[in-house]
């Protein structure tokens, strides 16, 4: 007799399920499909609290505030949180906002150097005066609590051994008086050290970038306001690059790619530091530049079919189910 | 009289000096709240510095704050004025250390001027965690409960467990691989041996190791800890003895299949595919390689009884497997299948233990609806 | 030189992706391969980070200082410790359960205490008060949603109750020692079970999309970080 | 006998008691600080130690392996190879931190070993779906129960447009029953936790001994 169709979708080789599974995901990837988000509020709360930095930093020169991005994630959620970051440092570096970056754990230190020099050079950002970047600060709490007074004190040399005193940035920028928000981007809990130390002792605002998995464990800070805001997983990520490329497109224009070329066309010597990064771009690193400039929403969209995907499967198979539980009961 | 005069007259002598100090004794110019006090709950070698200024920035743009331990000068804390709060802690080298702080404003000139406040703190070891009290009392009850349930347990008095149906099922499941002739594989978790979940899980290896050495069924335990893999031999060692069957023993039964969670994951995945195991036990701690091994144990065919004590993986087990103990059933799964009165005592312990931390959790709801918080203070600390 | 780890990491990558089709040669080998690495590494850890750092140096400066109680201490432990090599020869094999027993009867009575603050009176805590000390059954929210309702408020004066509910009944549910007709337990069977699948059910498609993460992050590896290097490489 | 048994069994019983009672204590007295990093030092220094047995288990697995001429002869030596191999170059490296080794370490350490662990990791894409696959079907309305949170979760995770709501059905499913079935479980598991805990120190259980009498 032969086994009717139903019967044989409840028990789909596994093989033919993962070939689809793999095809489904690398079709948007390849293809460069988008997703186009809605933007939930929780992350245009951090956008907008970064453009009210840009809006003050106008109307002040002389006392400009900065952000404080801490890089509070290992390699291994970098697929998630790495879209977060370049994000929020092509919004502030396209701002010209000053940026404090470091990195919370050992394994991160190089993926914070490399994303923070990565960005700055999209915009030509100066090292020391636009921004800086202090290494691992340890202990954390010490760090964190020395910015209540003045970081200079704690770190005194920055990641590639500068004094901090010699740093205009850091001269300017040295205590939470002058840090606008801080940005806390983490798989582990310490959004939850933030809170406890920079919110609740020095009242100041903590945005929160965090993985798919921990996203539910920080809600609460936010409906007590005790973060400004929150980027959950790739789809945060991607509702991110989205207000940010807006952003770009309004302040540079369409062509990002002949803005990159031309960047650094007819640069001055001696502005940027060769041993932080050398001014121009090859046609590779352009193509990962502005690949990444996509990079949360043409994951998103291999996320999304996945999941489409994966809801069909079950469909898929609860139809068989009735279907044969009903020829079963005829019988 | 004399004495009031004799004052008086100085002051008249000295007010052109000291005009700015007078004012300052009526309502001091220089202000900050300083609290230094032990840090509780450590073995007496912090002190612990709590500092707001009191002026405006312009007032006094920083502070400085000398530390005297012992009476002798140890550093100065330089504070710059940002109107927060300022904390800091003072390691010392010993508990009964004497620490001075001593503040002193700089004015808008670059003056130093004070000291404005003084305060002393002696550090102390505390003998016990505060906030461990709670916890510690509960146990004590829970060990003296044990210890008398026991004691009814040996006198033979009958204690009834329900059903647990993941348990039933081991005897079956191994009898089938003996039908098959394909082996029984048994994974203790990859958590260490200080995961008690590990010690739980090698529990369970003892009675299922001596049913698979009475029914003569090729056995594989593949672990991924060292300190784990010396017990686990002794475990299946003992019950093959037991089982009368130390014939069947072999040493390469139990194996360190490798260290680390992916890699463990990889070599018993390749194991399973070509072994083809017709029981897979994954009993103990697991992470992410949870799903890894129920899925390859449900590609090859095999019957998968699973059970953890992680939160996080137990939604996996619960979809891929046949069986799942569910957190504390894995616990009692040793008494469960011994049957021995001084395990069964454990349990029942246990239940009278939580039936207490369940009425204690409803009094302090329903007290709380009254505005108290009595068995929050008492029972929940 | 960067091209050629990469592709070796590209490599392998694929290799262990392959098992999904089914077990072949090249897994076996990446298999193999990562068994050895992890071992040797961990070889190298354990030297560098314990028996250099925990015992060589420690011993050395107790030496050089005369602190001669560490260096007992340090001594003892590493007696203790080489005893495990006793599991070499057959006659004093026992002699190895006494690390065992050290070891399983710390980390024992260490787990005591704090597992009863952590899993059971901290959970309990929350239970009554949330995280902001606000008690759960709140007479006011329930007020409020009478006054304005709305699903906000619903949700607001009903979250509370539903939460203790559920803990309760899952707790009951998890009674060994009680008959399964006593009429507690009856009463709580259904919507215990029901708390529990929701909540498994949840967790599952929560992790789903992390998952599906880790995958895009590998082939984004591929193709964003090794494709662009081979072919400037290749090509220039 | 008798001599020998007090040696066998009731010494690691008497053992396990002591430190067990030394664990209650460090963890109960802050002035003890200093005996509670002692005793984290001696079961790191102890632990080091087992390492031994194990690489000892390993090889016998795969010597094992190649003595029977099995088929896969051939891996069991990459096992070896790789394993002496990552072990030298370490070791090396440890002595000699600037020379070419330690960059080799290092190497396979970022090309090898993050690329292995970050692939099976990966896996759990696939293994996730075909376990939603098989575990999603209404047989039973605990199953039904376990399927719709599970869909609804899923959906609400990539929500857009007129999807959207099952975003807030998302948020409150994991605020709600989901804590409190995790709560409880958590609870439960604390329980066993401390009850196996107790049963070890007082030597109630002792299959960790090999077991019986």
């Amino acid at each position: 007799m032969k086994t009717p169709w139903y019967e044989k979708i409840m028990s789909l080789d596994k093989k033919v399920l993962y070939v689809i599974m793999f095809v489904v995901v690398m079709i948007p990837l390849l293809a460069r499909w988008t997703y186009n988000p809605a933007v939930m509020p929780e992350v245009k709360d951090i956008y907008d609290e970064i453009e009210g930095i840009y809006t003050y930093n106008q109307s002040h020169p002389d006392t400009p505030q900065g952000i404080l991005l801490s890089f509070d994630y290992s390699p291994s959620t970098n697929a998630e949180l790495d879209p977060m970051t370049m994000s929020v440092l092509r919004h502030a570096f396209m701002r010209r906002i000053p940026v404090i970056t470091w990195a919370a754990f050992p394994d991160s230190i190089d993926l914070a150097k490399n994303i923070t020099t990565f960005i700055a050079k999209e915009y030509g950002a100066v090292y020391g005066k636009d921004f800086v970047f202090m290494g691992y600060p340890y202990p954390m709490t010490a760090a964190v609590i020395a910015f209540g007074s003045d970081v200079r004190n704690f770190l005194v040399k920055d990641f590639y051994g500068n004094l901090s005193t010699a740093l205009p940035l850091l001269n300017k920028i040295y205590n939470y008086k002058s840090i606008g928000l801080i940005v806390t981007v983490s798989g582990t809990s310490y959004p939850r050290f933030w809170v406890t130390y920079a919110n609740t002792l020095y009242g100041k605002k903590i945005a929160t970038g965090t993985t798919a998995v921990s996203a539910a464990e920080f809600y609460p800070f936010l409906q007590t306001d005790q973060m400004i805001g929150m980027m959950g997983g790739l789809r945060g990520a991607a509702e991110y690059e989205k207000l940010v490329q807006a952003l770009e497109t309004q302040v540079i224009g369409e062509d990002i790619g002949s803005y990159l070329r031309n960047l650094y066309n007819d640069a001055p010597e001696g502005v940027w530091d060769t041993k932080i990064y050398t001014p121009g771009f090859s046609e590779e690193e352009l193509q990962s530049h502005l690949s990444t400039r996509m990079s949360a929403r043409t994951g998103m969209a291999s996320q999304a079919s996945a999941h489409f995907y994966v809801i069909f499967l079950i469909i898929l198979a609860n139809l068989g189910f009735f279907l044969s539980r009903r020829a079963e009961n005829k019988r | 009289m004399k004495k009031i005069t004799i004052i008086l007259l100085l002051i008249l002598l000295s007010a052109p000096f000291m005009a700015a100090q007078e004012t300052n004794e009526e309502t001091p110019f220089y202000a900050c709240d300083l609290s230094l006090y032990d840090s509780p709950n450590d073995e007496g070698v912090n002190v612990e510095l709590e500092f707001t200024p009191g002026n405006t920035a312009a007032e006094v743009p920083q502070y400085a704050i000398d530390l005297y331990i012992d009476g002798a000068f140890s550093n100065t804390i330089m504070v710059k004025n940002a109107g927060a709060l300022f904390l800091h802690t003072i390691p010392v080298d010993k508990s009964g250390t004497l620490v001075r702080a001593e503040v002193f404003a700089y004015d808008a000139q670059g003056q130093r001027q004070g000291p404005i406040v003084v305060k002393e703190a002696t550090s102390a070891a505390q003998w016990y965690f505060s906030d461990r009290l709670g916890a510690f009392i509960w146990s004590l009850a829970f060990i003296g409960l044990i210890m008398v349930l026991i004691r009814k347990a040996k006198r033979g008095q009958e204690i009834f467990i329900r059903r647990i149906a993941g348990l039933e099922a081991i005897d079956d499941a191994v009898g089938r691989a003996t039908e098959m002739g394909r082996p029984v594989y048994y994974i203790p978790g990859t958590s260490v041996i200080d995961d008690i979940a590990t010690l739980a899980s090698l529990n369970i290896l003892r009675p299922v190791a001596q049913q698979v050495a009475t029914y003569e069924t090729p056995f594989s335990v593949p672990i991924q800890d060292p300190v784990v893999l010396t017990v686990a031999q002794d475990v299946v060692k003992e019950a093959y003895m037991a089982a009368g069957r130390a014939d069947l023993h072999d040493e390469g039964m139990v194996y360190l299949a490798s260290v680390g969670q992916f890699a463990y994951a990889a070599a018993v995945n390749g194991a399973m595919v070509r072994e083809k195991p017709a029981t897979v036990f994954l009993l103990g701690m697991f992470w992410a390689e949870s799903l890894m091994l129920a899925e390859t144990a449900n590609t090859v065919g095999a019957i998968q009884i699973a059970g953890t004590d992680s939160t996080s993986q137990l939604p996996f087990f619960i979809a891929a497997c046949d069986y799942t103990l569910i957190g504390e059933e894995l616990y009692a799964a040793s008494a469960y299948l011994s049957r021995e009165p001084l395990l069964l005592g454990t349990l029942k312990a246990q239940d009278i233990i939580k039936g207490a931390v369940i009425i204690s959790l409803v009094l302090a709801i329903v007290l709380m609806l009254f505005g108290s918080d009595f068995i929050m203070r008492i029972f929940l600390q | 030189m960067m091209l050629f780890w990469y592709t070796i990491a590209v490599l392998l990558s694929l290799a262990i992706f392959s098992f999904l089709w089914k077990d072949n040669p090249l897994y076996k080998f990446a298999e193999h391969l990562f068994v050895g690495t992890m071992v040797g590494y961990q070889v190298v850890m354990v030297f560098s980070q314990i028996i250099m750092r925990k015992i060589v140096d420690p011993i050395t400066v107790a030496f050089d200082n005369s602190q001669i109680l560490t260096l007992i201490s340090l001594v003892f432990a590493t007696l203790i410790g080489l005893l495990f090599l006793a599991r070499f020869s057959r006659k004093a094999e026992w002699v190895s359960r006494y690390p065992i027993s050290i070891t399983v009867g710390f980390w024992s009575g260490y787990a005591i205490v704090a597992s009863f603050k952590t899993s059971v009176l901290t959970q309990i805590r929350g239970t009554v008060v949330d995280d902001l000390g606000q008690p759960l059954l709140n007479g006011h929210l329930i007020g409020d949603f009478f006054k304005n309702p709305s699903l906000k408020t619903l949700d607001l004066a009903t979250a509370g109750p539903l939460l203790v509910f559920g803990v309760i009944v899952v707790l009951v549910y998890f009674f060994f020692s009680v008959k399964h007709d006593h009429p507690i337990i009856k009463f709580a069977n259904k919507p215990a079970l029901f708390y529990l699948m929701i909540g498994f059910g949840a967790s599952f498609g929560y992790t789903f999309m992390g998952r599906i993460s880790l995958f895009i992050g590998r082939m984004n590896f591929i193709f964003n970080e090794w494709w662009p290097l081979f072919k400037q490489t290749i090509g220039g | 006998m008798e001599g020998v048994n007090l040696m066998k069994r009731t010494l690691p019983l008497f053992l396990a008691f002591f430190f067990g009672l030394i664990g209650i204590i460090v963890q109960m007295v802050p002035a003890l600080k200093g005996l509670l990093d002692t005793m984290l030092d001696w079961m790191a220094i102890i632990a080091a130690f087992a390492l031994a047995v194990g690489i000892s288990s390993l090889t016998r697995h795969h010597m094992t392996k190649i003595r029977r001429k099995h088929k896969d002869i051939f891996f069991s030596y990459v096992t070896f190879i790789a394993m002496f191999f990552m072990t030298i170059i370490g070791l090396v490296g440890y002595f000699r931190p600037e020379g070419a080794l330690q960059g080799l370490f290092e190497n396979m350490y970022n090309y090898v070993r993050v690329p292995l662990d970050a692939s099976m990791f990966a896996l759990l894409a696939f293994y996730i779906t075909s376990a939603a696959y098989r575990a999603f079907r209404a047989r039973t309305w605990l199953a039904t129960v376990l399927l719709l949170a599970g869909v609804i979760v899923m959906v609400g995770r990539v929500a857009f447009g007129p999807f959207i709501i099952f975003n807030d059905i998302t948020a409150w499913i994991m605020k709600v029953p989901t804590t409190a079935a995790m709560r409880a479980v958590n609870v439960g598991i604390g329980l066993g936790i401390v009850a196996t805990s107790i049963k070890i120190v007082l030597g109630i259980e002792r299959s960790y001994l090999g077991g019986g009498e």
